[in-house]
């Protein structure tokens, strides 16, 4: 029987991950195989700059331009470039419409898939066993975990991002945002709405 | 491959439980784990798809038990191994320099 | 038991002329809970082999520098594998007990057995 | 090896790496063919998730010609082919009482499916 004994070499020291990025980061750039620089600038960009604020500038512009709305539905990759947003992760979009009746909710069930020009990076939760395994089998379960309920009549399109298509939900307009600006329909905009595990709710 | 990453309609993985304002990365080590992993990709070092096979090839207690950058992080290592950029050796040398620096 | 083993058929195994050879005691569970179940009739092995060549062939983990530690990580992985399909360990099944022998190893001093018992 | 620069980081950041395809492979389904997925278990990667295999869905829309990542993979070539949104519902997936109404769908290359009767 073994003895708890805190002063002993432990048998398989568990594996630390800061420890072993930085061994692999500093072998990397003493090779030269990476730029010490580059490596700032690419945290710099998907920390500060790329955000579900991308997304929602497109879902308000879609609200307030049915001519953009068109083109979004029909050609998303195009129309979301026109607001400057594209790139890794968001090379071949798709725009999924919320209607009143449909709900459209997105998962990888794979890996972790995510549109990144518009959403920015993934959240845990979305890359993390809980909602891959269950958001195709049991949508409703977990529409519910996210305090959404859709009356039993709604129907559900669930879209699995196997390939490399990435797909960003339209949520629908709420009601009462008649007399709203763009900028002030953006900012109401979530980014669980966006996936599809959240709805739009007027302030 | 089958793989436990294949996990659509896999029952029995607990509640979802979303983070409120969930920041970007939660420890610098996640930082630096993209910034690799962008770098390397970006590099020409390996395609989308030998990336997504990098993580697959995780043992599946080891794959539900780490977090998404360290999925990362082991493919890396993995695919850098393999292409030839740095040695097994190379890398648990310079792992136990930096353990032994930092005690 | 290894001496009536088939084990000239698993590839690759480390081993000298007694038989199968291990770095570390987890190794040696390793093998014995696969033989274990196949004793009890799960697989035969046959399915063993196609297994822990899938595994050999996905080349080896990164942490790992020891050969013994590199076979049997692969060994396993394969057996993982193995209980998921047949239905025997469900995946949320292996994580806890992963856990548990993860616990298990921090509460044993280095080079004695190691016993999920010391789990605590 | 090329390495990324600090002033590529912006570049590769908006314009990224699409594993489109611009070449001529002609379709071998059209919208609202109905087809089963195969059945496969290879060893090597796919994107083909267990829960659609031998499951029978429809063609809704073709998003063009992509790389097949089940040889990119293993850089056994590009195998360019195209991809499809397939709608199946949930009585398909899981049987039972699942509902007939609502739906999944996945991509699935050519490689992925056949044609039903």
């Amino acid at each position: 029987m073994a003895k708890h004994d805190h002063d002993h070499e432990h048998t398989a020291p568990p594996s630390d991950p800061a420890l072993r990025v930085k061994a692999l980061e500093s072998l990397l750039l003493e090779k030269g195989l990476i730029d010490a620089a580059a490596l700032d600038e690419i945290i710099d960009t998907y920390e500060n700059k790329i955000g579900p604020r991308n997304g929602a500038a497109v879902v308000a512009r879609a609200w307030v331009d049915a001519d953009y709305k068109k083109r979004l539905l029909d050609d998303a990759t195009a129309a979301i470039a026109e607001l400057g947003f594209s790139g890794v992760q968001g090379e071949d979009m798709v725009v999924v419409e919320n209607l009143p009746g449909l709900h459209n909710m997105v998962v990888c069930t794979l890996c972790s898939c995510y549109p990144w020009p518009t959403l920015g990076l993934p959240p845990v939760w979305y890359k993390a066993a809980p909602y891959r395994s269950r958001a195709v089998s049991d949508p409703r379960s977990v529409l519910d975990e996210f305090g959404v309920t859709l009356a039993d009549d709604v129907e559900i399109r669930v879209w699995d991002s196997n390939a490399e298509l990435r797909y960003l939900v339209l949520p629908e307009r709420p009601d009462g945002t008649d007399g709203m600006s763009e900028d002030q329909l953006a900012a109401m905009v979530t980014r669980d709405s966006m996936i599809g595990t959240g709805l739009v709710q007027a302030p | 491959m089958n793989g436990v990453h294949d996990l659509g309609g896999m029952h029995g993985m607990g509640p979802i439980n979303p983070e409120e304002n969930e920041p970007v990365f939660h420890d610098e080590w996640e930082r630096r784990v993209f910034a690799v992993t962008i770098a390397t990709f970006g590099g020409g070092n390996y395609n989308v798809d030998q990336f997504r096979h990098g993580i697959e090839r995780m043992g599946a207690a080891n794959y539900l038990s780490t977090s998404y950058y360290e999925h990362w992080l082991h493919m890396v290592e993995t695919l850098m191994i393999e292409n030839g950029s740095i040695s097994r050796d190379e890398l648990s040398a310079k792992q136990a320099q930096l353990a032994q620096e930092a005690a | 038991m290894a001496e009536t083993l088939p084990i000239d058929r698993f590839p690759e195994l480390p081993r000298d002329e007694e038989g199968p050879v291990f770095s570390e005691p987890w190794q040696a569970e390793a093998f014995a809970m696969t033989v274990k179940l196949h004793e009890a009739g799960h697989f035969d092995w046959s399915e063993w082999v196609t297994y822990i060549s899938t595994e050999i062939a996905n080349g080896a983990p990164p942490d790992e520098v020891d050969d013994n530690a590199i076979y049997y990580r692969h060994w396993l992985n394969a057996l993982e594998r193995l209980v998921a399909d047949k239905g025997l360990s469900s995946p949320p099944e292996l994580v806890d007990r992963k856990d548990a022998w993860r616990r298990a190893y921090e509460n044993t001093p280095h080079g004695e057995p190691v016993e999920l018992t010391s789990a605590g | 090896m090329a390495v990324l620069s600090a002033d590529q980081v912006a570049g590769l950041a908006a314009t990224g790496a699409s594993c489109r395809v611009d070449e001529a492979v002609a379709p071998k389904f059209s919208v609202g063919d109905h087809v089963v997925v195969r059945n496969i278990n290879p060893s090597g990667h796919t994107r083909l998730p267990r829960y659609v295999r031998g499951k029978r869905g429809v063609v809704d829309r073709d998003h063009g010609v992509f790389v097949f990542p089940d040889t990119n993979a293993h850089i056994e070539g590009e195998k360019p082919q195209h991809v499809y949104s397939v709608r199946f519902t949930p009585r398909e997936l899981w049987g039972g009482d699942a509902s007939e109404r609502d739906s999944v769908y996945i991509d699935m290359w050519d490689d992925y499916i056949d044609p039903t009767e």
